[in-house]
């Protein structure tokens, strides 16, 4: 986002950004005036009016004053309603997408977005769209409310599990532009964030060429890194060691790790698997049953690729 | 709303009570629930009529019933006919009125939802624990 | 059971002596010093824990001492306490309490047994609330969004207990106003003789009773679920969290006016008695606070404008809440127009009625803003309507708080403070209120979300300058507190009537006031304001 | 024991008169009646919202219940508010022994209520039609079949609660038609028991039919 601008709205990079832009404005210097008026009198009441002397009295009982009510009651009643008409008709173009709509399925989960191109067979942790193409997000949650917000777009919605909302913007510069979770969701609801990068067509094409094929020239262990970020592990599992959320994956491999419950058990390839498919399973000792199920997300490659990069980890 | 200060101990507050009245009240009380219940119990969903839904007429019908009786029993035996201020009465209709509101509205949310994509009614990613068993009969026998 | 004699001469606190003739007292001027305390020992706390994470917000990224969850737990707290302990009881149940009955001229309240039940279930929900914290982390925030509510954390359980128990309280104190207003007032206190603090009280009330009963039933309906799963709003058992939104922001939004309303009737007997006159177009203000009352109720939805509710309804919603603008507005014109050819005294519940003007102007033109469709989904959810909602409950109710606890103290405790100090403690407050709030104003302006443990860097100057200004807001707090605690002690006398006000408390009632209020029942003849009358 | 040895209502202190104090105590049990109306009202409500999204479970849970015991309950709870109009209506010819008697009747009518609803509980569990995960009724096609359920046990069991409360109440008329003298011009604990009564028939009018008759 643009760092220069301290008292203004953040840049402007989609279709309907600049007529937001436009209320705002308008809006701004409205209220600028009505505080100046209200306030300036005040002032100008306080000083002229001071009691000075202990004993001095109001110079003037003025109990009412229809005209003055009703005037002041009819000016602001024009402008809200002038202003509502404003913000429905931005509303509903912000809230109906363009039938040639590019679609992308977002998935928010603790504390994890993944966007899935259906059209193009890709999935990755960052949204990449090309730029001046309208693009459609259905989206849903895997666990509690989320918010999809893109302030430089002036875009959000919330994300409901059990539920599809969506929401559409068309890039209108090439960039790389900040998303946060806007709706309370837990203990790093505050580091939940991505990044759209708007891309021109050509570059697109491309990466859309390398990305739907993620495994392409890689071994399975350089793979499993990959989706160690790209699916959202690194939220919770270290590599270094050092105990997150949920247990490091440093040097676990072949140990015999305690359960809650009292029982231990082996890490090998199957208990990896049965981990990821089913977490609530066997969780081990001192930490939280937090982890969402990955049936349906992980392939089976992918499985094994995660497998023999928790394998590499010595 | 002035009062004399003095008390006086013959002033008889609130209505008297009229047992032929309450009688009445009750007898049409139940036949009003009996009506509800036949109404319920008849068919009439199954004439051979298409033009309207009997099955809402029937709904509707049950659901007059039921606010006749919420009328009778606040009017009666809540003693909302016998004020002499109507505050309570327009504090039982805000009652209803507020009610209104918040219904009409919520549906109002509920029943447009679908109108951008439909995709928006449709639950997703969720386990329901009942278990379909796809020989259960569709008209399932009243239990106790 | 029989008016246990006793001498109606000597005031309320002296009557009757042991800690226990407190705990069992049915005078309303006790109930409300108890509620006074309370609530202020809650506002304290809460403030506690809104300094800690504004300490944690200095710089962004993590910090040894304050974690994720502490954080998530600390500003869950704050908002609890502040809304169902402080702000909502606050002025009715801290400050009404006393002044209603003595304004309409009664000798207590209606229902002096349910009053006291009142301040016993707000004690228990108080408790409820500090057994939560020993339970663990609260972490749900105050709007208890399902299904993070449903977590089944024991700390959140206990807190739904809490607000459930508060809610009853804040129902008791309202239907005990209302049947106040309309069968206890004195001979000749005609509607339009009431004061308008009586007229924001029950419209408050009014809410009380008809919004309350459903935040009941939604903690009750989070708690069942958190127990069965009962798929109600449950989306994993196929409820709808959306509805969920629905039940809290029927109550949640009235809410809103159950903190703000009782703060302009304050606001208006200040502005009249500071200013000797008059106040301008009475049935105006009387009639917006009554309006702002039944327009509150249509407009809840406005707080789910991204929450996946239907367009049609944001629509219809966003329509509906701009209604609410005109009667804040016209309250506010009609106080700028009492001040015009005023005797004006800057005393200090003066000069907190001044910083209300401007912080509700503030307040409200930002609310405007955030009504506009298209606007809210930039700034929804962000640090914009976090400062707007502070510059109403705390730049407008809670310094209506302490203007009106600084109006009535000489009534409630027969002592003077310190002028000089008040007015120095006044004049901090404004300043490290806004200092804290407006920076807060461009930060969500510029798309920070609220709720966040961790920000980018470049909110990080506003987030500064907000720290530092809950540190001066602190001091001026401080300041006002110690100063009146102090008058307790070494305080001058209050005379019956110090400010010059007409209203029965000042004219009618000595200061503190005996037990049963006057000792003999006032005949009203003439309105709240009779200004005009005074001659030099 | 003789009317003579009951003692008259005195005029609590802060109250000018009888008239007075009479209509503010009505009042006041007015705005809780009205409360609770409008937390039963948006269970109501809650109820309508989830009869619109999931009417399949409603067309299938709604056939589950019988309308029967449901009638019989609608019976006993109008012959209690019946009997409770009475009992204030002794109570203003101040004719003790009837007041104890009606109020009684009400008592056995609440309770009778209870016990059909013990009956038809203890039937849903056998059949496994329990709210949520617990939920393991045979023969239903709506995914949603237990959500039907879920709030069947809420809402019943919330009224079912008010319906103890308001026996609680009756037992507390009956000790004071004990101590204190029911008169023409006092009789405000019978009156307000009488509209809180009331108000459980009231509730239970609209939970019948959207329970066990619509759907």
């Amino acid at each position: 986002m643009d760092t220069t601008k301290l008292f203004w709205l953040p840049e402007k990079a989609s279709t309907f950004a600049s007529n937001i832009d436009w209320v705002w404005t308008l809006y701004f210097w409205i209220s600028v005036a009505f505080f100046v008026i209200i306030i300036g009198a005040i002032v100008v009441f306080v000083f002229k009016y001071l009691r000075r002397r202990p004993e001095q009295l109001a110079t003037a009982q003025i109990t009412h004053n229809t005209v003055l009510e009703t005037t002041w009651t009819a000016i602001p009643l024009v402008i809200v309603m002038a202003l509502f008409v404003i913000g429905m008709k931005g509303y509903w173009n912000m809230r109906v997408a363009p039938s040639n709509a590019m679609v992308v399925d977002v998935t928010g989960r603790k504390w994890v977005w993944s966007f899935d191109y259906p059209d193009q067979g890709i999935s990755n942790d960052t949204l990449v769209v090309p730029v001046h193409q309208p693009v459609r997000l259905l989206m849903t949650s895997m666990d509690v409310l989320h918010s999809f917000s893109i302030p430089a777009f002036r875009a959000k919605a919330d994300v409901i599990p059990g539920r599809y909302n969506s929401l559409w913007f068309e890039a209108t510069k090439t960039g790389v532009f900040q998303v946060f979770c806007t709706q309370y969701c837990g203990t790093r609801h505050s580091y939940m964030w991505t990044a759209v990068k708007v891309v021109d067509p050509d570059t697109f094409n491309a990466w859309v060429a390398v990305a739907s094929d993620p495994s392409r020239g890689k071994t399975p262990a350089e793979f499993g890194a990959i989706l160690y970020t790209k699916k959202g592990c690194i939220a919770c599992h270290q590599v270094d060691g050092t105990a997150g959320i949920g247990p490091t994956w440093k040097g676990i491999w072949g140990t015999m790790v305690p359960l809650e419950g009292g029982r231990s058990v082996l890490v090998d390839s199957a208990y990896v698997r049965k981990s990821m498919l089913d977490p609530g399973a066997d969780i081990v000792k001192g930490f939280q049953n937090v982890m969402p199920t990955f049936e349906g997300v992980l392939s089976d490659k992918e499985i094994s690729a995660l497998t023999a990069y928790i394998i590499s980890l010595k | 709303m002035e009062h004399s200060t003095e008390k006086h101990m013959e002033d008889q507050p609130g209505h008297t009570y009229d047992f032929k009245i309450l009688g009445r009240v009750y007898a049409s009380l139940l036949f009003l629930a009996a009506l509800m219940v036949g109404f319920f119990l008849l068919p009439i969903q199954r004439l051979p009529i298409d033009w309207l839904d009997l099955l809402l007429v029937k709904r509707l019908l049950i659901l007059g019933c039921s606010l006749v009786m919420a009328a009778i029993v606040a009017g009666f035996l809540m003693g909302l006919k016998y004020e002499k201020s109507k505050l309570n009465s327009v504090i039982f209709f805000t009652n209803f009125a507020f009610l209104f509101v918040f219904l009409v509205f919520t549906l109002a949310d509920v029943a447009c939802r679908g109108i951008i994509d439909p995709s928006f009614m449709q639950q997703i990613n969720w386990k329901s624990p009942v278990h379909i068993d796809s020989t259960a009969d569709s008209t399932p026998t009243p239990i106790p | 059971m029989i008016a246990h004699v006793h001498d109606n001469n000597i005031n309320y606190i002296k009557t009757k002596t042991g800690l226990l003739s407190w705990f069992v007292t049915k005078d309303h001027k006790r109930i409300n010093m108890m509620f006074l305390i309370s609530v202020l020992i809650f506002f304290i706390t809460g403030g506690i824990y809104a300094l800690l994470f504004r300490l944690e917000l200095w710089t962004p990224g993590t910090h040894p001492l304050i974690t994720p969850d502490t954080y998530n737990h600390y500003f869950t707290m704050h908002g609890v306490i502040m809304v169902f302990l402080v702000v909502v009881p606050g002025i009715p149940s801290a400050l009404g309490n006393f002044v209603l009955p003595i304004q309409v001229g009664a000798k207590d309240l209606a229902l002096p047994k349910i009053n006291l039940t009142s301040l016993y279930l707000y004690w228990i929900g108080g408790i409820l609330a500090i057994v939560s914290l020993i339970a663990g982390n609260a972490d749900s925030g105050w709007t208890f969004y399902a299904p993070y509510s449903i977590s089944k954390n024991p700390a959140v359980l206990w807190m739904l207990t809490a607000a459930f128990f508060l809610g009853f309280s804040s129902i008791l104190t309202g239907l005990n106003f209302i049947v106040t207003v309309h069968k206890m007032r004195a001979p000749g206190m005609t509607w339009f003789r009431l004061p308008l603090f009586v007229w924001a009280l029950y419209a408050t009330a009014i809410m009380q009773i008809f919004a309350t009963p459903v935040l009941a039933i939604t903690l009750l309906l989070l708690l069942i679920e958190n127990f069965f799963h009962i798929g109600i709003f449950d989306p994993a058992m196929g409820g709808d969290p959306v509805l969920m939104q629905h039940f809290f922001w029927f109550y949640s939004h009235p809410a809103v006016y159950i903190i703000v309303v009782p703060a302009f009737g304050i606001t208006s007997e200040i502005i009249a008695a500071f200013s000797k006159k008059e106040i301008f177009g009475y049935k105006f203000v009387a009639f917006s606070s009554i309006g702002i009352t039944l327009i509150g109720f249509l407009v809840w939805g406005h707080h789910m404008f991204v929450s996946g509710q239907s367009e049609v309804a944001n629509t219809v919603f966003s329509f509906l809440t701009f209604f609410t603008a005109i009667p804040s507005a016209i309250k506010v014109f009609n106080w700028t127009a009492t001040l015009y050819k005023g005797s004006i005294s800057l005393q200090t519940p003066m000069l907190y009625g001044l910083q209300i003007l401007f912080n509700f102007t503030i307040g409200g033109l930002t609310g405007i803003i955030l009504s506009i469709l298209s606007l809210d989904v930039h700034l929804h959810d962000t640090y914009f309507v976090v400062s707007h909602f502070h510059y109403v409950a705390f730049g407008t109710t809670i310094i209506a708080f302490i203007a009106g606890i600084h109006y009535w103290w000489p009534k409630m405790t027969g002592k003077m403070y310190n002028e000089v100090w008040g007015r120095i403690a006044s004049v901090i407050v404004f300043f490290g209120f806004n200092i804290t709030f407006f920076p807060q104003l461009i930060m969500g302006s510029q798309g920070s979300p609220r709720r966040y443990y961790h920000y980018l860097p470049q909110y990080q100057i506003y987030h500064q300058i907000s720290t530092v200004g809950v540190v001066i807001l602190a001091l001026g707090l401080v300041i006002a507190l110690v100063n009146l605690l102090i008058s307790l002690r070494m305080g001058a006398t209050a005379p019956q009537n110090p400010w010059g006000a007409h209203t029965l408390e000042w004219e009618a009632a000595e200061s503190p006031p005996v037990l049963f209020n006057f000792k003999e029942t006032p005949i009203v003849t003439h309105g709240p304001y009779a200004f005009a009358t005074e001659k030099t | 024991m003789a009317a003579t040895a009951l003692q008259e209502h005195e005029v609590a202190h802060h109250f000018d008169d009888l008239e007075q104090e009479f209509d503010s105590h009505k009042l006041g049990m007015w705005l809780f009646v009205a409360s609770e109306i409008m937390m039963f009202g948006a269970l109501i409500v809650g109820g309508l919202f989830l009869l619109y999204l999931h009417p399949d479970a409603f067309a299938q849970g709604r056939p589950r219940l019988d309308w029967r015991l449901g009638a019989l309950n609608t019976f006993f709870l109008l012959t209690g508010g019946f009997t409770m109009a009475r009992a204030a209506a002794f109570a203003q010819k101040s004719d003790q022994r009837k007041i104890q008697q009606n109020l009684v009747l009400s008592l056995l009518f609440g309770f009778g209520f209870l016990v059909v609803k013990t009956i038809e509980y203890k039937a849903k569990f056998h059949h496994g039609l329990l709210p949520g995960p617990a939920f393991h009724g045979e023969g239903f096609t709506s995914l949603h079949a237990h959500v039907f359920f879920g709030y069947y046990f809420v809402s019943t069991g919330l009224h079912a609660l008010h319906v103890l409360i308001g026996m609680g109440l009756m037992v507390w008329c009956l000790i004071l038609s004990r101590k204190v003298k029911f008169t023409r011009s006092y009789y405000t604990p019978i009156e307000l028991a009488g509209i809180y009564w009331a108000l459980v028939d009231l509730v239970w009018l609209f939970l019948f039919p959207l329970l066990y008759l619509v759907g």
